[in-house]
């Protein structure tokens, strides 16, 4: 949908969200419909494909042998992108960089990085020289808002999903082998983003919920521990907000925890 | 008659599988599979050309992006366009501007982007022949469709639709071809390898032939969502 | 009760000096240490906005620079802003725009730099708060102040601004806050750690005591170099 | 000659063409006058000027040394890269990437590529370590139509220039020193650019007669053999059309060849 | 000041300078008072902040260890790089590539550089592997104008403040520890810069008396030897022009090389 | 008096070669081999100058390019500009804005373009002699010509117009000097070493000579393909 479509659209959500509804009659604290499917590519080490309403993100992982960082020698890495390309909108594939895609990106990132999901020891190949990186790289398909939590269940799904490659003697990667260890998730950090509308609180916006809102809070869970978190947007929030929202967000962490345990 | 590594014959296709409409917000979209490739098209617009001295005020311009996500390939790819990328988007644009009447929108824009998810040869081909889906989905106004193959030689044997391992024998050749369907005109040709002249030309007719079955699958697939219509390119 | 590496109380600040106006050329500027974190924050503008479609007809646009110098941390750092630079200065600009009254200047833009000489943790929330007096000093009609403050978790301790020996603790949270004054409310929370929920609710609860601590200060200062205005935000 | 002015010039172009005539009454499968200068340059390990009519194109070879690509280890490479300068017209000194230079560069190199020129084995120093990479910079000093054949015969006459640098004890290159060796060519590929103005197909086309035409087709051959093609530009080909094009082009092979094994 | 206020004030400027006064009643030959602190930053391994009239310069250095040039095999190296920053004009912030900064810096960088104000020599770690760079890293926090000596003078008092970092046993440098010796400075080249209005010559001149002016020249010394000079601008200068400008720096050189002196 | 390893006095030049209109499509062009040195200027303009914002409404604008070729030296230079490069375009643009009569052309840009085919010692000069010539082919509005040299000292003598290998000296110094003819007036002077004034006032007073000698090949070479006209400098 055109931005000025959104602002003229933004009107009726405000006036809906008023009246105690949303456009398209979820519950304030319902999240759209989430379907996700895993090994969608043969391309990758591991991949996901998620539906959020009509959100759509691939992820995809790739390994890579580099070299560790000198403040932590045993360690591997993980690099998350988050790619807004022309397929979701044309918007994206010209114009001003992309502050969107980075910031989403950054967030969801952060998220696996503080939740320690990646035992990034276990990715050491030779101490001190040689270590697999993970590049996680995401990419909106359809962008009908609420891409930060869409973008952390397709990373983490994809992640769930990859299998580490088989090394040569020199220590390369012989492409399309598989050694037998799966990547191990330490945790399942998810992400819970809300939208404040007329003073409401409404969790997993659509785009057009978007444009109507002046105020968005993205918070980063393992179970009930609180793992990362952005306030974003010219809207501010009271301190009784901010509660609320992390409480809702811990009642809601198993039900999509569900969907990423129930993969394969 | 031999087979191949995959059990195809020399003039089969590997599976494809068409959907349209697949990405809502799109004017008009494509997902193909096309043996182990994997590619979305979208198209929007037309619209407004920005900054307007790039526009043509006779017509339409098609800004075509063939772009590989960073996972499609064995080792990852930087999303950083490279000059491969961007020959192929323009020499693709071209391909799809044979057939659209873009005389119809002048100073516009008609965005059309195909990203490859899972690459195993033939991406280009595989690419096109889906944002050529995509262009009819959105109801652009087109003279035909825009039906692409790849042809080429492996292991002495001229053969359609290479996989990569095929790409890889050690005379191998690839050709892509695009041909306007009904009109059967080359739209895009493009070719590397070290083929006599008169190989070359057989794998040229060949692409003919090879495209009327990928015309045939793309006629299916508008059908199957625009049935009232009946066959809108005959 | 414990006390901290240089002696401090949980929830005491570093030492915090302003110096208001030290930028000849700019509209308002600010020069703060906080610790051993030294910033410059000046303000330009509001001008009119170029090119025009960025800007906004309803009001003026902040445009917010985080920029590290080089020579700021351990090792050298590129002038080339990253993508940490670049979240911080989004969400930095929103957290301004919450409370300049951006409604009076539309289609223009504000432009806020800030820039970090020396860092010792809590760069963003000593930046933010320069930013919010250099926009007082600049004369922009707000709503109120932002105050900025980091409250984190270090060693099994919830404390108020962290030093950067601290932040290298191996239990350490840091959470960075901008409440707005006097009205209270949060217009910057970001948060990076392992925390349980209660806890950190109880650092959340923390940033608004810390703030005004550090209002405190903020009013201190623009009361010295305004005596005549009285307290402008009360 | 300004865009404008091309447009204007295009209609007498078009009815010139429909009567069997060309603006500078050459016959439709004629090259224009071929000049190819080379060692012009004493900085370059190879140099030539090739004048194609009024194009002008300076090729200047660099050697280096680097690193093998991991998959062929024991193989150097080669880089053609071809750059429309402010030399030849303002309107490449500023503005948008010059999408028009990479292809014609594109297909220049992938000829040179496609027909095994060179014999990247004998590139190798220490097999796995150390290569010789050459640098093929083609520089545009007059743009008047035909870049890509231009290019083609102006990289293959600076290669087939070109001295092999000396090493020093470190396999570093020793500065304006010379092997005995020069630089082997095992095929010499030419490229031959077609137009179609008004249905007819055109050899070797201006500038002018480019702004005519709406498709154009690039065949690179060694003898009778195909090593590369490119159709390009909005317009189409029947297969008749394509197969007269090949024909025309290994006809017009020897004589252009010639130009090129006369060179020192 | 807006470049259009600059433009109207730039008439009163040369009105004033044919009377033989500047707009702050300075002599044509006299410096704005100048002002350097170091050791301002506990991040930086020298740092010192210049203020010479209403422009204030901020240097900071860091050291890094890297790999020599292959023909310097034992000599570490310097790079300077001055910025102008939104900090100072909004102007910078955005907009085309910043000439301006890069000339300036050239022009310190340069002028450090052919005084042999460091011995490279001393900056080998481990001949022809490890060897020191110097970071010299010039912020304008405030530009009125003659930023080229005003970054000289901060470049050379950060210098002078710099101490050399302890290295561990793998030769990297330990943070924020630092050896016995101090940088050594083997020459203090200074920068005078001129601008030629309505004929006279005047030295370090406001950012109102540039804007008047259409003839800049800027000359590095050592006392009474030559280091480095470079016109610009579209005005020209006379021969003599040229050399009264030398006799002027040289009988400057030792009351700014003073206050270098006294630092600590 | 000691002779110089290429067998050259003191104050002798290299052989220097101009042929003027080399260029079809410029308005104006000249190739000039000086010594090993090889280069190429072009002149395209005045034409109107956009983005607008970057024009004078004074006078014409010159966007000069100084450009090496990757293979005018030792080791391949990347094509993209270095700082070096953008500096020299700088001044040396400055250097031919005052003898062009700008002031006829408001608003509008003259592109000069100067590439570096082989490279010797020297090249600026060489390229920004050339761009004047190529200026005055153009039959741009001049009030002179600028002539380019360079001045230096190795192995303890000033001489003129050094090489690559004088330039290597160990007191090498390099002064790069343009003089406005007839005029006599210094529009460019760049300089590295280490010399004291005296010689340095020495080496800028050998400038003015040693241009004159330049100046002379200059205006033959534009008698030569412009003899109607007489001598247009003086």
């Amino acid at each position: 949908m055109s931005d000025i479509l959104n602002l003229i659209n933004a009107g009726s959500i405000k006036e809906k969200i008023k009246n105690g509804k949303r456009e398209d009659n979820r519950g304030f604290e319902d999240f759209r419909d989430l379907e996700i499917k895993t090994s969608v590519l043969s391309s990758a080490d591991g991949s996901a494909w998620v539906k959020l309403g009509k959100t759509e993100i691939v992820a995809g992982i790739k390994f890579a042998v580099g070299t560790p960082y000198p403040d932590s020698p045993d360690e591997g890495s993980m690099s998350l992108n988050l790619e807004l390309t022309g397929i979701s909108s044309p918007d994206f594939s010209t114009g001003p960089p992309q502050i969107d895609a980075l910031e989403y990106g950054r967030v969801a990132d952060r998220a696996i990085r503080s939740a320690e999901a990646i035992d990034f020891k276990k990715l050491s190949i030779v101490a001190g020289e040689k270590v697999f990186i993970i590049f996680v790289d995401c990419i909106a398909i359809n962008a009908d808002g609420n891409l930060i939590d869409a973008t952390e269940i397709a990373a983490l799904a994809a992640l769930k999903n990859a299998k580490i490659p088989k090394l040569d003697e020199k220590n390369n990667i012989i492409s399309k082998e598989y050694s037998d260890k799966k990547l191990e998730l330490l945790n399942i950090p998810l992400s819970f983003t809300f939208e404040k509308i007329e003073g409401k609180i409404i969790v997993d916006p659509t785009e057009s919920e978007e444009y109507a809102s002046d105020a968005r809070f993205s918070l980063g869970l393992v179970k009930d521990t609180v793992v990362s978190c952005q306030k974003s947007k010219n809207g501010v929030f009271t301190e009784e907000e901010i509660f609320t929202m992390v409480d809702i967000s811990v009642n809601k962490y198993n039900e999509i925890l569900k969907k990423i345990e129930a993969l394969e | 008659m031999s087979t191949r590594l995959d059990g195809r014959k020399k003039d089969d296709l590997r599976p494809i599988k068409i959907e349209l409409g697949v990405v809502k917000s799109a004017a008009g979209s494509c997902y193909l599979e096309w043996g182990k490739n994997t590619v979305v098209a979208t198209v929007h617009g037309p619209r407004p050309m920005f900054p307007k001295h790039l526009s043509n005020s006779q017509r339409a311009v098609v800004d075509y992006r063939y772009r590989m996500a960073p996972f499609s390939v064995s080792d990852r790819k930087s999303p950083v366009p490279g000059k491969r990328d961007k020959e192929i988007s323009l020499v693709s644009g071209f391909a799809l501007e044979s057939v659209i009447m873009t005389e119809k929108f002048p100073n516009t824009v008609i965005n059309v982007n195909t990203l490859i998810l899972s690459a195993d040869a033939g991406t280009r081909v595989a690419a096109l022949t889906a944002a050529s889906l995509a262009c009819a989905d959105a109801g652009l106004p087109m003279k035909g469709l825009v039906s692409a193959v790849a042809i080429g030689r492996a292991n002495g044997d001229l053969i359609y639709d290479l996989t990569k391992d095929e790409e890889d024998a050690p005379d191998a050749v690839d050709t892509a071809i695009a041909i306007t369907m009904p009109q059967k005109e080359i739209a895009l040709l493009q070719m590397d390898g070290f083929v006599n002249k008169d190989d070359w030309k057989k794998m040229v007719s060949m692409g003919f032939s090879a495209a009327e079955k990928v015309y045939a699958l793309q006629k299916n697939a508008l059908l199957e969502k625009y049935p009232v219509n009946g066959d809108i390119n005959e």
